[in-house]
């Protein structure tokens, strides 16, 4: 029982950050109906840009403080996320406007390449440290309960507990406002957007720039966890099956299909696995996704697809 | 009468699709402020063209202005982004409705007014308005657009633009799948915001009785370019197009189930 | 004023239906195919026969397979890879366990069991569409990663999970120079392009495009979703999984389930839009793209006469890459193949402007 | 013709494996820079060429196909367990010689069956037996193994999975409970694996693991609270970029040395003022004498004695080709004198292959993070012969079966 | 002048109710069609007119009533079944295959008459080529009649609106339909245009003998065209007869043709 309850709290943990990424990839699929695969370059160039940052600033300006560094190094990161969701707005999309769904994601791949190889250039390929005092050692509670307590790594509760509010502040801030509203629009369809005065352009900048900001804070995040370095971008990958499972277009969809889906592997391959010979919480995920969709096509939360004549 | 101001002055453009495919070859048409002016033409003529070419909606169907010059009010607009020009008060009407599938009636009307600055109130009474000119959307507004009927989304899409408030919209063939009624109805809105809010109007229209009824002058369009234009009143008593374009040839009107051979009679233009 | 059909009248249907109606592209493509099968073993180096040409035509013929797929059913896939894992595993069972199975038998029924598996992931199409189904597709990808690597039985328990065939012939000729490994795959190549090219320009082909632009439509003329695209599934994940096969047999020689990694799948998804969806042509541009490009990169500095490092190169290739991907997009969304027909239209307007 | 030697190089500088595979490939090159410092094989200069793989199989063949027809090439080393899968079939039609130095596959040690391939100092085989005789020592006695509990948290591929029969064959001569827990691959998401772990508390956890699979290893251990003196890493998991991001949260944990580390050998000190300090380092100076850097020293050491060595029989100063590279691959003897000779002393143990064993050394030892460096070298061990002889013996004859071959006659060996 | 003789009831709807969450889109309807006549419906928009074609389509399966196709009854249609019956349509908002061309949208009408197998067509075997030009043949004649030859070749998402609507009805021709739905196919074309349109679905009437169910706002083309109407109005049937008849009734007056007419 306690080990149980130890895996489901593994699992939703890992769950919560995956929603992290998975928030990124709903956004902007819920802005311009654009499916970003260049997400998971964006957590790594973020995660370089604030380690890489980190570690030259206090060299450069002469202070010591690891906690200034932090601080400025988040702010300098999320600047180099702006300008680069300037760049992809003004290089990529906004002439690509009106074009299919496969053509933008196409798109979005060649973004993530050049992501790729410009942030290992600028930044370097080695391992680089994010030290922003998150707690390594496990923490033991409930001893009197179970025998042997119940473990909790108190690096995931604290990510998963900043995941859950930076999730919830976007999750406002798209939220019925008439912002929210013209995003949803232009999903729908970008030339009539258009034609009713929606500035694409000021709207691609924006949400790219908030997709970037949650490119980094899952950065941060994933980076202390890990160890900054290429691996970081294929994190993505295990937030496929979670923007599908919640819905592309719904921002709670992605939190409660994050957690559906760090449960379920976690479980899966604790409780199955050594019967299948292990290893199977990859494609677990992934089956667990696609049994769901079978239900509901559209994922958990997703809008209807629509189809009419 | 005085010389009304131009509003939108379309100097021998040329548009050029993909490339390749040269649709407009030099049209050329003035929109006089306050007044309602309607192009004319067979399918495929270029009127579609011509309203992008002006919105500024071609590039994402590919398509360039690569000869000619588009002014409003004196302004050069080619470069503008239709934001930039939405909020100089043109906003256009889309062929094929184009409405937001997924969001409903009402925030499908509410997207319209995203330029806008005046305030909320302004807006509320603007949306107040649209549902009166079509109370049936105000009976489907909580329903996702995708799944209106194909009237009640040509109507949003006209209430939408009607949304922002604007001073010229260009209406490309806005009684297209509406019932005879609402097509009355549509039209007797345009004239309604013509004379009382002085709204320009530039429309494209294949429904030519309607549209010489109300507009001041027309222009004819046949593959791409501009084969004949007057006052509505000299168009509508002109004999080529009373048979081509009002279907009363000669004497009266024929039923449509008398004529006889559907081979096209005459073109001004091959 | 050399390239148009003024002037080729066509007096029957047959002619007009042929696959380049156009004399001059007939010419064009008889030059290329003698030049692939004679000029090329002439005149190519064996390191451009076996490092790259021979990779070329088996990408070709998978991007060839999934654009079947993508292309003209519209149905998204991001689990080519484990077709071609499939193809490849199976193609090898049959040629290690049963005695004097024919290299070709091999691989053909490799492409059958490819198919079998293809048709059972299709089946999630019937309900899940666009994006969320090539999500669900990944669901093969990584299933067969795991069970290539866990379950011993295909990889006839070798320890280490790495199979490797050796002495393959045809007829008793060996496939074992580049020049032979070439021809051999250049057979496949052609011969399966001409078929799939037949399919697309029938029946079958007009039911997948049907159910790609509009399946509620489709089904209301009397297309049966179920039948176009189950059948898509199936042709498409038949020729991947051949070439899953030729992949393994006849380019790696030995292989791990890494050969047909997620990497994989999406790099034949880029060849597939890059060079033109719904075009079989245009999987062969794609695949060209995608195959030369990295390479001609990485020796461009090696030819400008100026030495980088190894990974400020390999970096730079990836932004190059990245950044030539966006711009054929922006230049032309329909890839390399429409960019081609644009030209040719040109060409054929040439000296007028329009 | 010029009188060069060219030596391919197969690296990774790039992908999710980079940080390991760097230094690796500067510590190769370094030494190539540095014996052409000192004038180069007996005169011959050696020229060289990297080809970026990203670690994967179908790069490698790439590269391996671009650079395997530049003149006077020497021999492969892919650096990847995949690629060596793909080349191994490919090397004997083009007769250049393999080297994979504590890698690759581990019945490829029986020179007779694989004539083209060196996995010299070492395969998974060796190390897992290397790791059990230790842990045995450690408890006081192999035979205290009895009922003991160890799991393998490996990478799941060809690598990971290559030490497997191995461990199963001592589990079973020694009684103890292997229980396998793969990683998929690259090794980023760990979480159940060490829930694994904790549920079924194994005395010890043995870690087969490649780039960040071994960082992500030890800092899930650190989570689940596994001890960390349980945890013994394979040679691939004892490296500086293992360790260096956990720092002192790795403290204790152990893992195989293939070699010393540090900049105290002579060569070190030597490839240090003869190419560094003259600005040609290859990499970052600070880094010059890691784990990995130093392996790629040896490696490229044992290249150039290869060559050495074929010299002395097909030439002195000549340029050899892949097949004489081969046979003096084949006959290596670097003694001790040899050794010190070079500037190895203390790096590794002496080494001589034969037709029959392609590795010429099984000589390995265990070292420990300390939270800062690696450090307390254990005491020396060799494989044990009984049980490795016979595994690698019928994996080899399966191998040949597959592949319809003979085994080499004493006159082949001696060619 | 026409020779086309009204026959049998083909088609006969019963009491059919559909409704969409809590939109109700058709209330009880019941109408039935005629061999070889032409049967208009008309109504306001959002009336349940093109419901009412998905319905006998097999699109929308209606939570109520049934439908008796030559004498079978159905409680719901399956599109495929309904098209081998041989009923074609085409679409309010144009459901053409837009990445094909004109030639191949038409052809795809031939399908369903098309039996050569996967194989037999991979490999364009003698009988799939001849089975093949035999189609396209037919499709000629279509493409000649609609007077669309200039673009055959051309994908029909570039052709203008018009041209579009042409080919949707080319499309559901090539089917050699025995009872034709057409939503609104005169929408966007000018006086013109219309008259064409109006012939071309006449000559359907007589030389094929096609039954055609017809959706139109334009009221001349419905009032000279059609042999019965039918009149819906917010999902409810509010009339049914001849043109003549139809015109006069009151609540139809009130609902839809507005007082001018
Ligand atoms: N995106 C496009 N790509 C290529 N050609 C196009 C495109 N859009 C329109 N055309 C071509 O431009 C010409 C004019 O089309 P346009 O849509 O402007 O006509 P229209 O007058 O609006 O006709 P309709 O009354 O049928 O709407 C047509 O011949 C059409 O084929
Ligand atoms: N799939 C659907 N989901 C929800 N509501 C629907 C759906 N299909 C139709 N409706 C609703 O049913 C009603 C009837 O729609 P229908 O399209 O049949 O009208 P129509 O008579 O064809 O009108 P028009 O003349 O404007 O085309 C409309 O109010 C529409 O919103
Ligand atoms: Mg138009
Ligand atoms: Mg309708």
């Amino acid at each position: 029982m306690g080990f149980f309850l130890e895996t489901l709290f593994g699992g939703l943990m890992v769950g919560m950050l995956y929603s992290l990424i998975a928030i990124g990839f709903v956004l902007i699929y819920k802005a311009s109906g654009v499916f970003n695969f260049a997400q998971g370059a964006m957590v790594l160039f973020a995660a370089l840009a604030m380690a890489r940052f980190a570690e030259w600033f206090p060299q450069w300006f002469g202070f010591e403080s690891q906690v200034l560094a932090n601080i400025l190094a988040f702010i300098a990161a999320m600047g180099v996320m702006v300008i680069v969701a300037w760049l992809i707005e003004r290089l990529a999309l906004s002439k690509l406007v009106n074009q299919e769904g496969i053509t933008l994601l196409m798109a979005t791949l060649g973004i993530a390449y050049f992501l790729d190889g410009v942030g290992q250039t600028i930044f370097g390929n080695d391992i680089y440290k994010i030290d922003v005092g998150m707690p390594k050692e496990p923490l033991m509670v409930l001893q009197g309960t179970f025998q042997g307590g119940l473990l909790l790594s108190q690096e995931d509760l604290v990510a998963a507990l900043v995941a859950a509010g930076l999730v919830v502040v976007l999750a406002v801030f798209f939220q019925k406002t008439a912002t929210g509203r013209a995003l949803r629009a232009v999903a729908d369809d970008h030339q009539a957007a258009q034609s009713i005065g929606i500035p694409l352009k000021r709207i691609w900048v924006i949400v790219w720039s908030v997709a970037g900001f949650s490119a980094l804070v899952a950065g941060v995040i994933w980076g202390s966890k890990l160890g900054v370095q290429f691996s970081l971008s294929l994190v993505a990958l295990k937030a496929l099956p979670v923007v599908i499972l919640g819905g592309l277009t719904s921002i709670p969809g992605a939190i409660i299909g994050g957690l559906l889906i760090g449960v379920g592997e976690k479980l899966s391959e604790i409780y199955l696995g050594p019967m299948l010979g292990g290893g199977i919480e990859i494609w677990f995920a992934y089956v667990l996704a696609l049994v769901f969709l079978l239900v509901r096509p559209q994922g958990l939360f997703g809008e209807k697809i629509i189809d009419r004549v | 009468m005085s010389e009304p101001n131009i509003i939108l002055n379309v100097n021998g453009i040329e548009v050029i699709y993909n490339h390749v495919i040269l649709v407009l070859k030099g049209v050329s048409l003035t929109v006089p402020e306050g007044g309602i002016v309607a192009l004319l033409g067979g399918n495929g003529a270029g009127k579609t063209t011509t309203l992008r070419a002006v919105s500024n909606l071609l590039a994402g169907e590919r398509g360039a202005v690569t000869k000619g010059t588009i002014e409003l009010r004196g302004e050069r607009i080619e470069a503008l982004s239709p934001a930039e020009l939405v909020k100089r008060g043109l906003i256009q009407v889309m062929e094929g409705r184009h409405c937001f599938a997924h969001l409903t009636i009402e925030e499908n009307l509410m997207t319209g007014a995203y330029t806008r600055s005046d305030g909320k109130a302004a807006v509320q009474q603007t949306l107040e308005k649209v549902y009166a000119y079509f109370p049936r959307l105000k009976t489907r507004r909580t329903s996702q657009a995708a799944y209106t009927s194909g009237g009640e989304q040509q109507m949003c899409a006209i209430g939408r633009a009607l949304m922002a408030n604007p001073n010229m919209v260009l209406l490309d063939e806005p009684s297209m799948g509406l019932a005879p009624q609402i097509v009355e109805e549509v039209f007797e809105i345009v004239k309604d915001l013509n004379t009382k809010e002085r709204v320009t109007f530039l429309l494209a229209e294949q429904n030519t009785n309607m549209a010489l009824r109300y507009a001041d002058y027309g222009y004819i369009l046949e593959n791409g370019r501009i084969v004949m234009d007057g006052p509505a009143k000299s168009l509508r008593e002109n004999e080529d197009v009373k048979e081509f374009y009002l279907g009363v040839g000669g004497a009266d009107r024929k039923s449509f189930r008398d004529v006889k051979s559907y081979k096209r009679r005459k073109r001004w233009l091959a | 004023m050399f390239y148009r059909e003024n002037g080729q009248f066509k007096s029957s249907y047959r002619a007009d239906q042929q696959i380049f109606p156009i004399a001059q592209d007939r010419i064009a493509i008889l030059v290329l195919l003698l030049a692939a099968f004679v000029a090329v073993p002439l005149g190519v180096s064996d390191y451009w026969m076996r490092a790259i040409l021979t990779p070329f035509l088996i990408l070709s013929l998978a991007a060839l397979g999934l654009n079947i797929l993508v292309g003209y059913c519209g149905q998204i896939s991001l689990g080519t890879g484990a077709f071609m894992a499939v193809g490849a595993y199976a193609a090898y069972n049959f040629q290690v366990r049963i005695d004097g199975m024919p290299l070709i038998a091999s691989l053909l029924l490799g492409g059958l069991c490819a198919t079998v598996i293809g048709v059972l992931f299709g089946i999630p199409s019937l309900r899940i569409k666009g994006l969320y189904l090539a999500v669900a597709t990944l669901a093969a990808q990584f299933f067969t990663d795991w069970a290539f690597l866990r379950i011993q039985w295909f990889t006839n328990n070798s320890s280490s999970g790495s199979v490797s065939v050796a002495g393959l012939n045809v007829f008793g000729v060996p496939i074992e120079s580049p020049v032979q490994k070439y021809l051999f795959c250049l057979v496949f190549v052609v011969v399966f392009a001409l078929l799939a090219k037949n399919l697309v320009r029938s029946a079958i082909g007009r039911e997948w495009m049907a159910m790609r632009d509009m399946d509620v439509a489709a089904a209301v003329i009397g297309i049966r979703p179920v039948y176009a695209k189950l059948t898509a599934f199936a042709v498409s994940s038949f020729i991947v999984g051949v070439a899953g096969a030729l992949w393994g047999f006849i380019h790696l020689g030995a292989w791990e389930p890494a050969a047909f990694s997620i990497d994989r799948s999406f790099q034949l998804l880029f060849m597939v839009i890059i060079g033109g969806l719904g075009s079989i042509m245009g999987s062969f541009f794609g695949a060209a793209f995608i195959v030369l490009l990295p390479l001609f990169l990485n020796q461009l500095p090696g030819w400008l006469g100026f030495s980088i490092s190894t990974a400020l190169a390999s970096h730079l290739e990836t932004m190059i890459f990245g950044a030539l991907i966006v711009f054929f997009l922006i230049v032309e969304p329909h890839g390399l193949a429409r960019l081609w027909s644009t030209a040719k239209e040109k060409l054929r307007l040439w000296p007028f402007p329009h | 013709q010029a009188k060069e030697q060219f030596f391919p190089l197969l690296v990774y500088r790039t992908g999710p494996y980079a940080p390991n595979g760097t230094p690796w490939a500067n510590g190769k090159q370094d030494y190539i820079k540095y014996i052409n410092a000192t004038g180069g094989i007996n005169g011959v200069k050696i020229t060289y060429e990297e080809c970026e793989t990203g670690y994967a199989t179908d790069k490698g063949v790439e590269c391996y196909e671009r650079l395997k027809g530049r003149p006077g090439v020497t021999l492969f080393d892919p650096q990847a367990t995949g690629i060596t899968f793909a080349l191994t079939d490919k090397v004997p039609t083009d007769k250049i010689p393999l080297i994979t130095l504590g890698y690759g596959l581990s019945a490829s040690q029986d020179g007779s069956v694989f004539k083209w391939n060196f996995p010299l100092m070492g395969s998974y085989w060796t190390a897992a037996d290397i790791l059990i005789q230790h842990i045995g020592k450690k408890e006081g006695g192999m035979d205290k193994l009895k009922g003991k509990k160890i799991a393998l948290v490996y990478h799941d591929s060809p690598f990971g999975k290559e030490p497997i029969p191995l461990l199963q064959e001592r589990a079973k001569q020694n009684g103890f409970e292997l229980s396998l827990i793969p990683v998929t691959a690259p090794g980023v998401e760990q979480k159940s694996a060490w829930l694994q772990v904790r549920q079924s508390r194994p005395d010890y956890v043995l870690l087969w693991g490649w780039g960040v699979m071994n960082s992500t290893a030890l800092k899930e251990a650190v989570a689940t609270g596994y001890p960390r003196e349980k945890m013994y890493g394979v040679w691939w998991a004892g490296a500086e970029p293992d360790v260096k991001d956990v720092g002192a949260n790795a403290k204790g944990y152990n893992a195989l040395a293939l070699n010393t580390s540090g900049t105290e050998p002579k060569v070190i000190q030597e490839i240090l003022k003869q190419v560094h300090d003259k600005g040609q380092g290859t990499g970052p100076k600070d880094e010059v004498g890691s784990v990995l850097y130093t392996r790629g020293v040896i490696i490229q050491m044992l290249g150039v004695e290869a060559v050495k060595r074929a010299q002395e029989r097909f030439g002195k100063g000549k340029v050899m080709t892949g097949e004489q590279v081969r046979w003096g691959m084949e006959n290596l003897a670097l003694d001790q004198k040899k050794l010190d000779s070079l500037g190895f002393s203390g790096v590794l143990r002496p080494l001589g292959t034969s037709c029959q064993d392609h590795m010429g050394s099984t000589w390995a030892r265990v070292h420990t993070w300390d939270g800062a460096k690696w450090g307390g070298m254990s005491d020396w061990y060799q494989a044990d012969e009984q049980i490795i002889k016979p595994m690698v013996k019928v994996a080899a004859e399966k191998y040949a079966g597959e592949k319809k071959l003979t085994r080499r006659d004493a006159a082949d060996c001696s060619m | 002048m026409s020779n086309r003789k009204i026959g049998d009831v083909i088609l006969d709807v019963q009491n059919i109710s559909l409704s969409f969450g809590g939109v109700k889109a058709l209330t009880d309807i019941s109408f039935n069609v005629r061999e070889h006549e032409v049967r208009a419906i008309i109504g306001p928009n959002g009336a349940g007119k093109s419901s009412m074609l998905n319905c006998i389509n097999g699109v929308y399966w209606p939570q109520q009533g049934s439908i008796t196709f030559r004498g079978q009854t159905f409680k719901h249609m399956n599109s495929r079944q309904v098209a081998e019956m041989g009923v074609a349509r085409t679409f309010q908002n144009l459901a053409l295959f837009k990445g094909m061309s004109v030639l191949d949208n038409i052809m795809t009408g031939r399908n369903l008459k098309m039996k050569s197998g996967l194989l037999a067509q991979a490999l364009r075997w003698g009988p799939a080529e001849r089975e093949e030009l035999q189609h396209r043949e037919f499709v000629e004649h279509i493409i000649d009649f609609l007077e669309i030859q200039a673009h055959r070749k051309t994908p029909v998402g570039r052709l203008p609106y018009g041209l579009q609507k042409r080919v949707d009805l080319g499309r559901a021709l090539a089917m050699e339909p025995q009872v034709l739905l057409l939503d609104e196919p005169m929408a966007g074309m000018n006086v013109e245009e219309k008259q064409d349109m109006s012939r071309f679905i006449l000559d359907v009437n007589d030389e094929f003998g096609a039954t055609i169910v017809l959706i139109e706002h334009d009221m001349g083309v419905v009032m000279d065209i059609s042999d019965r109407v039918v009149v819906l109005d917010y999902g409810k049937k509010i009339g049914d007869g001849t043109p003549h008849e139809v015109r006069n009734n009151e609540d139809v007056i009130r609902a839809y043709l507005g007082v001018e007419h």
